[in-house]
């Protein structure tokens, strides 16, 4: 499987989209407009879109609290989401949410996670759900090389063996959990290796790379439509930025080498940009693509900034399907 | 009307419920076991699943399913074992809604089963209802009767929200006349006012009912007129039907098999000194399990529980 | 005495009792961060264990521990991530001196904080502490000051029961003056009466403490005397100083950060309703977060806790 | 590493001080002797003496709530067992812990956890400890094959491994969680191939076989002493009896046929009774052991028997360290 010609400007215009939206965020927050910190998925966006590019709109996925990046890889419209990240009533979450959890259902997202591992069951879950339904849909359960040190993934690597179901675990290896080198806090570095004890296939991709991580999905999601069961994919991948923005954090954790290196090297847009030229698309065709993604992080920021704040007695609204009677 | 056991009366709610509506599937341990023993009739394999032992993974599938068309029913068989799966009853089950800005329902029911009496020892005996209900974003119901376990299991299988429910194994072999219209349902939230009184006020949570039952029929031989009221659910608290009985008797006894501190029956002890503290004429009274771990030994665990005899003595208490 | 901040009494706390008890163990996720930052001084690595996310494994791995001869602290970083851990604690930690019949011993702490006002949204803004009080077996503190953080801090690192240590990231920038005698312990289980006073108790838990202050401040200029009586530790509670206040001002509010339904607070008002009601004047008054999860949006979040106003509106109310 | 002379008569009489134990229990049940219903470990008694033959006295181990067979294995004494089992005063836990929690301490035991899986990170700690200490202690966790779906498992799989702990990870797999078969809930029928993804060497034996269980135990148990870290050990067994003993249980879940094949061609007792026929131990010398054993289980039934409740005011004992002012 390979991309066809719109659907890789698609990709591209998803992946610029992430990477913009990311940009614009620092000098937000340095000017208060956005509360809290964010986490930002540069450096990622080859993993993100590439796996989403291999997917049905109505399929689901659920991220992390690095949460920007999922709903967008998956065609999400960004006003909505810079308007929550800016806690305003137009918000995704209607201001409820925030940066930790952009889970915008309309794209299919069933959940932004900021408990480390727990959005894999709820995809897990999803994919039963396809099959009692018998819908077709699959289920992609993003999650960081820390999450997959949570033992909710082996249950849930068990399970959708036994039941075949139509899940794909996608692990997106940055090398780091928060300040935590994998090297120090898993006993082998290829998380994809732990699936072979699940009978899960399980294999390791370029996550730099958008068309390997799209191939590999598409296997996944093809045994996984056909009800041949779950997919293990780990996305070797890297974080440019700082785990989190707006928020104290160490560096010590990584050499300034390092992140150089990725950087310069291993930009997953740097790479797609130079393939998409190897494939005939032309200067002034990505030159519109970036054109066009400048103006709707523009046009977002806009429109969040424009919107209103939730009103404090709207508090309970959304914590039950009716108002139970809470007091305030 | 049929006469159905408490535990009957569960096996009949759901298997009324999964025949109404194809979203409600069962998933849990040994579950096969019941299904299998035709307790659900026949049924589609796709609507059983008959899970291995991870309850946080299954649990966490369950919301996944609920948010995606389900109306999945978790059981968790022996309540001691939910704190495995407590972050994703709070951090997911109880938030989701919420934190989506509404996009998402999360249609979920968790059952479990409390152990008395049964030598399972600490880690097979807890009630731990009063931890959940200081989750918002969770329902929580305790019935005590085989008709209210019916009539409100149901209505938490059609409910929008996350349900606890949390059954007394105490009560599986109580029998009572059931209603069989499959569309009769006891609502969430109203508690019942088992007997009229005028002298005390006694507040029953979840298997102590027979207990306050019981205390009420020696209070009328005392001739003390004791209002009864079960609860039946803990959220939402049917706070207005406690508050009017105490306005009346002006005294309070509540009753519960749960440890004291931070329990349900503390919440309703302070809604009463907050809100109802006008009409009461004498201090409330807890009766609870103490804080203590639950002993293998009958001869330790049997008299830590709410009874008959303490009851009346608590009433007795604030009476003279 | 020293200047430390609430943060640094915590690691200060920390870096003296690994110095005196050499089974003092670290374990939790990130902490090779403050170890290598030099916050504990120069460390054996066989001290500090820099955890895989893992949280009910390593938090039963400490309790493995503890019972083997050494002295965990479990940094659990966030309150919210203690729902992963809830298995370890409740049914091992709490349960296993108990169920051996003393056997074993588990002297393990669970340190987390409980973040306010930062626009972490619902999954990471819980105070859970009310549903551990409910779990006999474990011990439960909050500590509102640099000085008596460190001394409790240290006093649960020497305790033999497991401790669970809530924190409050509003106070980490706090400041004062703290013993620096590495033997000044301050005691699990003693309320510190913050301000004598004759007309109100005002019981402030946990972070609430400043806010309080504030309002007795307040209320001075009002010419109302109000006891602020800081409970410090939940389990224990020192019921004696409360209802001893009590008995001299007739009248009760209960400042909590945590969630309303079966809280902290409800425990506090429950015992006051049963054992103070006699000297009880006026109704007791919870100020309390609601029943809802915390959203992200500060303008929705910040009217959410006890203040200032708030408490003093209360102690007005039943006041006059 | 084969066993000694009287450690093979040490091994025999603690496989048989099981079988006669367990064998003793239905009818003091019946009798309202014991409360509750208990969890018999006849047939696996190969499993739990052969792996405990291979530790020191001080070594920890960790068990489940099929709780009896552990600190028989290693070297408890029985009399205290069977007063707990009868809730007595002179109970191993004086009357608290009961059928599912025979920890009994003097001999190493930290643990003989209810709750499925929770043993698990207990050992792993004791591990950590023994490390920490440098006493050259092992830890062994001992789990079902239902346990081995629990996520900790995983957790504790791979902290063992990052740290180089001194654990065995040892899974009792009798092919059945209560009413469950394995082959219906787990991916693939060998838990030993989930070690792979950690780096730790996973081993298969025959759990019906003691010396198999014994050498594969001391290969373990040397690496673990010598600072190279965990093994797991899955040991193919059988449970004779029903899940539990003393409350209704259905049998519909695995064949008469089946149950009579393991009893009769794969009793481990009978099978280590004529390696010790062959090995030139004489059938005196058995007669002997299996007498003495018969001897020490109606030594204990009659202590039971003879001890005092403990004293409903005795209730708030052993909760805390130092009463902390409880109400009754
Ligand atoms: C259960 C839980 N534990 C700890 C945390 C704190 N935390 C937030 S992000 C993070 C690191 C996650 O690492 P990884 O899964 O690799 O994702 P990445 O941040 O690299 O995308 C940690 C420890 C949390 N949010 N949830
Ligand atoms: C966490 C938890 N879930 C469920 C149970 C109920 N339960 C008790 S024993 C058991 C089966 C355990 O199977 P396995 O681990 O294979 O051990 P076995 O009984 O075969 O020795 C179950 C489900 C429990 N005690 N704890
Ligand atoms: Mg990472
Ligand atoms: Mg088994």
């Amino acid at each position: 499987m390979s991309l066809q010609v719109d659907q890789r400007r698609e990709a591209y215009r998803r992946m610029l989209a992430i990477r913009s939206f990311e940009q614009a965020l620092p000098k937000r927050i340095a000017a208060g407009e956005i509360p809290g910190s964010v986490h930002s998925s540069v450096g990622q966006e080859a993993t993100l879109v590439g796996a989403c590019m291999a997917l049905r709109d109505d399929d689901y996925i659920t991220g992390t609290h690095r949460s920007h990046g999922h709903p967008i890889a998956k065609g999400a419209r960004l006003a909505p989401l810079m308007a929550e990240l800016m806690g305003r009533a137009t918000g995704v979450c209607k201001g409820r949410g925030g940066s930790m959890h952009l889970a915008d259902r309309s794209v299919g997202i069933i959940g932004e996670s900021a408990i480390v591992g727990a959005g894999i069951p709820l995809a897990t879950g999803a994919g039963l759900s396809a099959l009692v339904r018998g819908t077709g849909q699959v289920s992609v359960a993003f999650f960081g090389d820390g999450a997959a040190n949570q033992g909710v993934l082996y249950e849930c690597l068990n399970m959708a063996a036994i039941w075949k179901l139509p899940v794909i675990f996608l692990c997106e290896n940055n090398l780091y959990a928060a300040t935590t080198p994998a090297s120090t806090t898993h006993a082998q570095p290829d998380i994809a290796k732990r699936a072979a004890g699940f009978d899960i296939p399980g294999v390791i991709v370029d996550g730099q790379d958008l068309d390997a991580v799209f191939e590999a999905t598409c296997v996944a999601v093809k045994r996984a439509r056909r009800g041949e069961g779950p997919s293990l994919i780990e996305a070797k991948t890297y974080r440019f930025d700082e785990h989190a923005i707006g928020i104290f954090m160490p560096s010590h954790y990584r050499t300034a080498d390092e992140v150089e290196h990725y950087r310069r090297e291993r930009d997953p847009l740097a790479l797609y940009r130079m393939r998409l030229l190897e494939a005939g698309h032309g200067e002034p065709e990505l030159a519109g693509i970036e054109h066009s993604v400048a103006q709707a992080v523009d046009d977002a920021l806009a429109f969040a900034k424009g919107s209103p704040h939730p009103a404090p007695d709207s508090i309970f609204d959304f914590l039950y399907s009716n108002p139970i009677g809470q007091q305030a | 009307m049929a006469e159905l056991t408490y535990l009957g009366a569960i096996l009949e709610a759901e298997k009324e419920e999964m025949a109404r509506d194809p979203r409600v599937i069962l998933i849990g341990e040994d579950i096969a076991l019941y299904s299998a023993s035709g307790a659900l009739g026949k049924l589609d394999p796709k609507r059983t699943w008959n899970a291995p032992i991870s309850e946080l993974g299954f649990s966490g599938m369950a919301v996944g399913a609920a948010m995606t068309g389900l109306r999945p029913i978790v059981d968790l068989t022996i309540a001691s074992f939910v704190y495995l799966a407590c972050d994703q009853i709070i951090n997911q089950a109880a938030k989701i809604r919420f934190m989506t800005g509404g996009q998402a329902s999360v249609p979920v029911v968790f059952r479990m089963s409390m152990w008395h009496n049964g030598a399972n020892a600490a880690q097979h005996s807890d009630r731990p209802y009063p931890m959940f209900m200081n989750v918002p974003g969770l329902k929580v119901i305790a019935p005590a009767t085989p008709a209210d376990m019916k009539g409100m299991l149901k209505s938490a299988i059609r409910d929008d929200d996350p349900v606890l429910v949390f059954e007394d194994n105490d009560l599986w072999g109580k029998k009572e006349a059931v209603a069989t219209d499959p569309d009769h349902l006891v609502p969430i939230g109203k508690a019942a006012v088992r007997r009229a009184g005028t002298d005390v006020t006694i507040v029953s949570i979840a298997g102590c009912l027979p207990h306050a039952d019981a205390a009420v029929g020696q209070l009328a031989k005392e001739e003390v007129s004791a209002e009864l009221i079960d609860v039946r659910s803990l959220v939402p608290l049917d706070r207005a039907t406690i508050l009017e009985s105490v306005a009346r008797t002006g005294r309070l006894v509540v009753v519960d098999y749960a440890h004291r501190t931070a329990g349900a029956a503390a919440e309703i002890a302070a809604i009463v000194a907050e809100e109802g503290f006008a009409t009461l004429r004498a201090p409330i009274q807890r009766v609870t399990t103490p804080d203590v771990q639950i002993p293998f030994s009958p001869k330790l665990e049997r008299p830590l529980y709410p009874n008959k005899d303490r009851i009346v003595a608590a009433a007795r208490r604030i009476l003279h």
